[in-house]
């Protein structure tokens, strides 16, 4: 039986790749789920663009402090050795390459590790954020998004035809489909969802993928 | 320029509620977030709370300057974004943390920065770039306001400011980038009641405090 | 009788120009000293490069303080509503304009303001310290200095020979013999220390000086 | 890179002396100030510390870049200024502001800015300038060290720090800008015992503590 990964389990995924100690930011949408799957005996530290280190996960509260929340607007916990500091120190830290892992939405990647991850046709009013300055500050950029679009367009392409977000930046690419990594020989397929084939995803993807010597069902 | 990140936490939401009623109008706004309006701020906040859709609602807004004028996220119903469709108001778009250097470069007194932050994107259309060490940097330019309406939680009365948890944000270099900076505070203690190792914003940068307990 | 003013008589006269309410920051040396002439009544707020605003006096104290010292060095006292900050932030206050006067010694000072203060003959390793940004960044430079060297080579003069710190910064000359006010026109002469006279001082000054139509005596 | 700003206060002087005692040559030395050597010290500090002079008699240094390399108003008998006078050492010298701000460049990954401090000094020499908004501004390049020694007041065990009155100084942005920062700290406390609001330098700039009891 084919199966796609889920939100939750896409973001499950992802938090594998959080090594321990690693200091990583985590973007708008998908990517915040991410928070409540570190795993077992690793410490993570998050950051939050707006200028916090360190917090906890989102908050269950029924009382939450709308003036403790993560860059997506959501209310979250805090934990011993956290640290709050202003946003363009925060920038400094993005920028200054402090960032291990951040872990963004996308609308599209392309073959080289090109981002578009803000603009869409008939939204041009939104902005990139801080996707840019993570994009190009973080030491490793892990996207996750839904393979296709609804009406399954591919999003993992030759070229970005939506707006860019940076260049070459992306690491590895966790979809509902597959793990993809960017390699300088191409994107390599590492990872398949359960009952997935290569060919059947190569379908669903406009760019090439090379099947890695070890491809393997994503294990969960 | 108006503090605040995105939602709630930070915002001057008192101080951009007087600034709706006493109706200046073609004014340029600097602020990260172009905010959802009351309606959709219930998403963010139980009860909602007003943000600068207050200002598009109101028409007093020329031009907006921001890293998200609105949230993919969100339906396209806020007040910006509407007024964007509607043509009513001008948007320039720019990375977070260009923004937030252009403003202390303001503050500073600098010229400009380097940054390779948006290099390969639409964000270098228009600016100067330049090679450094093989690298290509984009030109960015000081931002400075005439006013900075900005969100601290506890002032004394010289003008020192502490901030709470996240509501710090952008507040504090907002309040340096200004000609008059005007904050809002939970708390106005007297001198000498916060701790000088504790004090974000020295007093130079403040030239008004309104006190809005919660 | 004819009078130089001493250093502590120079100090006292820089800070008469200090307004109510005004931040102030001292040069290495002389200035200083203006630290204890506030003008009763008013209100100074003493901002340090090293990153200090609103210090008190210099320290009295038997045990003082060495980590609460100004930027010559000199352990001072606190004050209430005083705060501390990085030397980043400390000189975004500067450059940024906040430092309403600032007070630097000298070595010259040209006729349209020029200061040289920091290079002299056979010192190759002095270096600049803040006084660049500060004369780059204060609303008001006001200069204390003695009027000649120690052979009687006049300090004001047509250009500077040492090497310079900012130029047509300086608005104000507070020396041993007289103030100079630097004007568009040039450099006139406001006071006169008690006994000397116009002639005597242009004799001594390299520049040309204009008389004011006040030209008084210094009180003190 | 060394943090402090002129004598003792926030001068990591245990890490200055366990650097001359572990012997590394050929160092490029980046700090305020190029000390004033133990006995020059006694008039800055009753009884004495060893500061970065300790590096210049022992030959250690091959070039120092700071705002004040030697004091006008002290003799001319630090060991900086003798080793310098010795044609032992080169020096870069720049205004304090502007090494401010280079360290805070290198520490926020920009490629430069630009300053109008310096115009028309020797400090514009070999450097390119640009006229924006009608002014001429000087472009400056960012710092960054392999190491940074610094000093603060408190640190917990992850690596947060907090800093001690004018022992501030250069110490929380030279902490942001090296690829190893050691600080050397009066105390070491348990996570936690640090107020979040109140730590000035996160522990992800912290790489090194050593705790040196007054």
């Amino acid at each position: 039986m084919k199966v796609r990964l889920d939100e939750q389990t896409i973001a499950l995924r992802a938090a594998r790749e959080f090594t321990d100690g690693s200091v990583v930011n985590l973007g708008y949408g998908m990517p915040g789920l991410c928070a409540n799957y570190i795993p077992e005996g690793r410490t993570v530290f998050f950051q939050s663009e707006n200028g916090m280190l360190g917090y906890g996960n989102l908050s269950t509260d029924v009382e939450k402090d709308y003036e403790m929340i993560n860059a997506s607007d959501q209310p979250v916990t805090p934990l011993p050795g956290m640290c709050f500091f202003d946003s363009g120190i925060s920038f400094d830290m993005i920028r200054g390459g402090h960032i291990d892992i951040v872990v963004l939405g996308a609308y599209q990647v392309s073959e080289k590790g090109d981002l578009a991850n803000w603009g869409r046709p008939g939204r041009p009013a939104t902005g990139m954020g801080g996707g840019m300055d993570l994009a190009a500050g973080a030491k490793k950029v892990i996207v996750t998004m839904l393979h296709t679009t609804r009406e399954g367009t591919p999003r993992v392409v030759k070229n970005c035809t939506y707006p860019l977000t940076a260049r070459q930046c992306v690491g590895l690419i966790i979809t509902d489909l597959a793990v993809i990594e960017v390699t300088g020989e191409g994107l390599v397929l590492k990872e398949l969802a359960p009952g997935w084939t290569f060919p059947e995803v190569q379908n669903l993807t406009e760019a090439r993928l090379i099947p890695a010597a070890d491809l393997k069902e994503i294990e969960l | 320029m108006v503090g605040g990140f995105g939602s709630f936490a930070g915002l001057p939401v008192n101080l951009i509620t007087a600034l709706s009623k006493q109706g200046a109008k073609n004014l340029t706004v600097i602020a990260n977030m172009g905010g959802v309006g009351f309606e959709l701020s219930k998403r963010l906040k139980p009860g909602g709370y007003n943000d600068l859709g207050l200002l598009f609602e109101n028409g007093q807004v020329k031009k907006f300057i921001g890293s998200v004028p609105a949230l993919g996220g969100m339906p396209p119903d806020s007040p910006l974004e509407k007024s964007y469709n509607a043509g009513k108001v001008e948007i320039e778009t720019l990375p977070q943390g260009t923004m937030a250097e252009r403003i202390r470069c303001g503050a500073g007194g600098l010229g400009g920065f380097y940054t390779r932050v948006g290099v390969g994107t639409i964000v270098e259309k228009g600016k100067e770039k330049k090679v450094i060490n093989d690298k290509e940097y984009i030109l960015e330019l000081p931002l400075f306001a005439d006013f900075a309406l900005i969100k601290a939680y506890k002032a004394d009365t010289l003008g020192n400011l502490v901030y709470r948890k996240t509501a710090r944000c952008f507040n504090p270099i907002m309040a340096t980038a200004a000609r008059i900076t005007i904050a809002e505070v939970d708390e106005l203690v007297p001198v000498g009641q916060l701790d000088p190792e504790v004090i974000v914003t020295p007093h130079v940068y403040v030239h008004r405090i309104v006190e809005v307990p919660r």
